[in-house]
């Protein structure tokens, strides 16, 4: 501390602040409970099939539902979603719980969020839905699109040290 | 009277020298003194462009009308948007930005406080990684305009801390290596920046050209990223997260993750290409035979811009153009090249290069390395065709293929379902 | 625990880390895309500062906030006023620009014509002469603001047509020697301009700050005379009478004319001398003891600012402070030093040296070579006390002899009786 | 003409938009006609005095009248004004022409200016008031401060041609 600019934060302060945690892909920032796929279908239709169809095929909001096969360079930008472009299982977690449903973030349970995980990467194809989704479950998901996500090589070039999770 | 005769034919034949109206403003008084001034009313219609489907979002993206601007600053007003969940409405009295996670000492600040750590103003343009998605339409939108071409970028002088300060006032502990910076807004946008860029040259801004955040650009606090995609220069910053991993959040899986032709997915394609756009004469507008001085604006995110080269011929040989100093890193350079138009059919061509010796491929070199479905990073050479009767359209070259135009990334035009 | 004591019991001393309100905007979505952004309504009250004598008035002056800026670029909101006859709203559409007089071809110019032309961008300060016409105060005005104390000066990227071009266009006759520049308000506003500064560096220029010129500084077509004083920069400009005399207009005679401590008249007074403004920390604002990064505004009529120094002791030592580049000429630059206020009395001075090794006087130096009861071109350096409360005032030393206020001149303060 | 941008203008053109011709120190662009200190007393009093004061002392707007001895420093600047502090008299048909009335301005004749002018000479003790202001006169009435009036020495640096009329 060079300025002595800024308050000091205890711990409790910072978890107070920490609304809606990052979640990172080793599982980090995850919070306890649990929720599997009938719940989440459950919720889905309550809480998110207006704004993404009533099975994730997506309108007037983003597709949320996809083939399980990752995409390639003919697939129509269109049909990019979870099944097919997303690549870490911990981002569904992440985003629903910080943003979803749109403009009423933060309505939703820990139990919740995980179960409309869970339904997602099941109707992805992802998933064969009989595990429920909580912090020790969730990371171990295996994304098709990952398989072909690399660094930008002009990144790695400028970042020798970066290394995608 | 022989000599004067030319002139005099030639002031005939124009309807009119002026016209009553030109001299009204002498006759009355004008408006008195005025605490914050507006634009004249016959300025109104210069606008930034939103696309008809998304008028109404709160997740989408407008355009700097850019061939309706002069010089290299954009004004905050015309500055181009994006966001995620609608502009936020925060009091600066109650703002504050958050550093956590592996400091030795989690610290908050107010504005005030930021304002009091040594600032620095440079000039950056911010350009969304979606700028230039009109360009993976094929065949070619003939009426695109500059806007609609490149006008997901803009230029302003932005004043700041480092964040390399505000870090060190927290103090990094050894592990640190990411920075996962969150918005306040109605999403709670976040991003992953590498610990090492903002050690060199991120600023925390508080100012655009002079004054405080336009809303839309983050008021009263956002992260300015110099030469990096947009989306990662978070606005309405309410915290950072010091970490060891990125987060791979929403934003850089589902989007701004590039498809590219050999099938592989880019993650990470931070620094924005260079790139060139003619502004003067460019699409839908008309032009007469004589002088012309082609303008336009040139940018990287490797750096300078070292030259702008301008044919007439798509490509077989070039012409280089003017660059307007002072030339700054990471920021827009106004290139200009003295023309005479002699009426004939004519496509113009514009390529920037940079210091790092990069420059924009044609759209056929484009697309052999990304892919035709992707939506961002679209950097290929803009042509524009001026036809015998003066209008000027996309000169573009339609690709083989499928019919196709781009859906979901940025929202700039298209509705993401 | 021990090493977390300190912070924590910092942490307890605050009122509170946040508020309620700073969350709130995670909670709703914000405001959709708009074509034309506007600033925060928190930012409503920094405006332009009109005298109380002058609210209403179509000839007088505003000031533009310095201290509320940051950066070099003055909003075009807020760039300061100064008019003779109101501000008259022009159609861009039935604008004209005569050239006349000594030339070969007298010609008419529309607003396209003009921009048609090669073209010029270039960030130039515009200082009215009347700027520092508070300095006149005896004894000084203890609420002195940095407003009020050189708020008649801005700073823009100009864009428009070197006049030299328009001249040519229209053939000098070999007796030209002087520019009779006239505005299309309501005054028909003229002044003098010799021909050799048009042909170096005036710009006929119709953009301010990438968008087009404000009304209030003369849209759509103004003069732009680099580094001199705003007066002669005649905005909505109708047109340009070439001849081989000065016309001595009541603006160049009753007005911007120099009364000297030797009871001489100097006309043609053009150059604005060398000045600097320390914004921060300035007159009527408090601060805290600690850090805090001294700023100000430097800028010379004789080219590129060279050094800026501050003195905490009056001018018996100096410290020199940093330039924020680009430094450019005849345009503001940002001076910046670090400093640790540990509580106790202090007078802040700056001084700015240009290429030409000008510099500013002390408050009795100006007055040994200018008259008391002159009206502009105070350049005088500005001191700032800084009492132990916090507070600041101002620092200038009252002079012997009677108490006075400036009148008529400028207008920016006061009655023109 | 190398751009070939702009409208040649006839000679008849450019004096239809000449409309307040600026007045040179040597009279050229003052118009024919004439006027005398009387007349210019009723017109001041019926177009001017409102806004320069019953006898030109000021208020609300610009005092007009001064002593015709020029300014000293110790000279108040309020009390600037054409008797004390103008130079030329030919700037006072050029701007009475271009700028007044106020907000009404182009709305005198030539012969209404030249005796508005004849008036404030008059009244400013700079002339007896026996001659008729015109474009023969007017130029060659003496303001007392013409004799203080020096071109500024960096002006002179720079433009060493320059000359004041
Ligand atoms: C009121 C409309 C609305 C509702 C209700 C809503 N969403 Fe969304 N959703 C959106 C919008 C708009 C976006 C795109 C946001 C952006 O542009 O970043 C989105 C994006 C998403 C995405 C990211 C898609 C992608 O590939 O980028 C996911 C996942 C998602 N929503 C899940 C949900 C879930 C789960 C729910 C219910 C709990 C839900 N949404 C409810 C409007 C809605
Ligand atoms: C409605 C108010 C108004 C009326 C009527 C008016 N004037 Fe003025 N006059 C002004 C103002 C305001 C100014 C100062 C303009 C400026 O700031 O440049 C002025 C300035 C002048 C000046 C320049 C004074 C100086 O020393 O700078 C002269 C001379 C003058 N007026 C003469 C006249 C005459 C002669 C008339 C009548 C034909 C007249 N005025 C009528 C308002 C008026
Ligand atoms: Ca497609
Ligand atoms: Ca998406
Ligand atoms: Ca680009
Ligand atoms: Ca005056
Ligand atoms: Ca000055
Ligand atoms: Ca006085
Ligand atoms: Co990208
Ligand atoms: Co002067």
């Amino acid at each position: 501390a060079r300025y002595h600019l800024g308050t000091p934060l205890t711990p409790e302060q910072v978890g107070q602040y920490d609304l809606r945690p990052a979640v990172l892909p080793d599982g980090r920032g995850l919070p306890p409970g649990q929720g599997g796929v009938e719940e989440g279908a459950r919720i889905y239709a309550e809480r998110c099939a207006s704004c993404h169809g009533k099975s994730g095929e997506g309108y007037p909001f983003n597709r949320l539902v996809a083939e399980p096969f990752p995409i390639t360079p003919e697939t129509e930008s269109s049909q990019f979603a979870i099944g097919n472009y997303w690549q870490y299982p911990t981002t569904l977690f992440d985003y629903i719980r910080r943003a979803m449903p749109y403009g009423n973030a933060g309505s939703l349970s820990a139990d919740e969020v995980y179960a409309l995980v869970a339904w997602l990467l099941y109707q992805n194809g992802i998933t064969d839905g009989s595990q429920p989704m909580n912090a020790q479950t969730l990371p171990k998901v295996a994304m098709p699109a990952r398989a072909l996500l690399q660094l930008d090589p002009e990144t790695h070039k400028r970042f020798p040290w970066l290394k995608l999770p | 009277g022989g000599v004067l005769l030319s002139p005099l034919l030639k002031a005939q034949a124009q309807p009119k020298a002026w016209e009553e109206k030109t001299l009204e403003p002498l006759r009355t008084l004008g408006s008195p003194l005025s605490e914050y001034g507006e634009r004249s009313p016959f300025e109104a219609e210069v606008v930034r462009y939103i696309s008809p489907n998304l008028r109404t979002r709160t997740s989408g993206a407008d355009f700097t009308p850019l061939e309706r601007l002069s010089g290299v600053i954009t004004p905050n007003g015309l500055h181009f948007e994006r966001h995620h969940g609608g502009v936020p409405q925060v009091d600066p009295q109650s703002y504050r930005l958050v550093i956590h996670g592996l400091v030795e000492t989690p610290l908050v600040f107010t504005l005030e406080e930021l304002r009091r750590f040594p600032s620095v103003t440079r000039t950056y343009f911010i350009e969304c990684a979606g700028n230039g998605q009109n360009g993976y339409r094929n065949p070619p939108d003939p009426n695109l305009t500059a806007t609609r071409s490149r006008g997901l970028a803009s230029n302003a002088s932005w004043t700041g801390v480092p964040l390399a300060l505000l870090l060190k006032e927290a103090g990094l502990r050894p592990e640190a290596r990411w920075l996962i910076p969150e918005g306040v807004d109605a999403v709670a946008y976040t991003r992953s920046l590498p610990l090492d860029k903002a050690m060199e040259d991120v600023l925390v801004a508080y100012a655009q050209n002079g004054e405080a955040l336009r809303p839309e650009q983050g008021y009263p606090v956002r992260l300015v990223v110099p030469g990096w995609e947009g989306s990662i220069q978070v606005k309405w910053l309410r915290r950072i997260l010091v970490t060891d991993l990125p987060t791979m959040s929403k934003d850089e899986t589902s989007e701004y993750t590039d498809v590219m032709a050999d099938g592989k997915l880019l993650a990470f394609t931070w620094i924005m290409d260079p790139e060139s756009i003619i502004t003067y004469p460019s699409g839908l507008q008309r032009i007469q035979p004589g002088f012309h001085e082609i303008r336009g604006l040139a940018w990287s995110g490797y750096g300078r811009i070292r030259k702008v080269e301008v044919s007439f011929d798509e490509g077989r040989s070039w012409r280089q153009a003017d660059l307007e100093p002072p030339v700054e890193r990471h920021a827009f350079v106004r290139f200009k090249l003295p023309w005479y138009w002699d009426g004939r059919e004519v496509v113009l061509w514009s390529r920037a290069w940079d210091e790092g010796g990069n420059t924009q491929p044609t759209r056929e070199e484009f697309f052999r390395k990304w892919g035709r479905n992707n939506r961002y990073h679209y950097n290929a050479i803009q042509a524009w065709r001026i036809t015998p009767d003066g209008r000027v359209t996309n000169g573009d070259r339609p690709l083989g293929g499928v019919a196709q135009r781009p859906a979901g990334g940025c929202g700039g035009e298209v509705f993401d379902v």
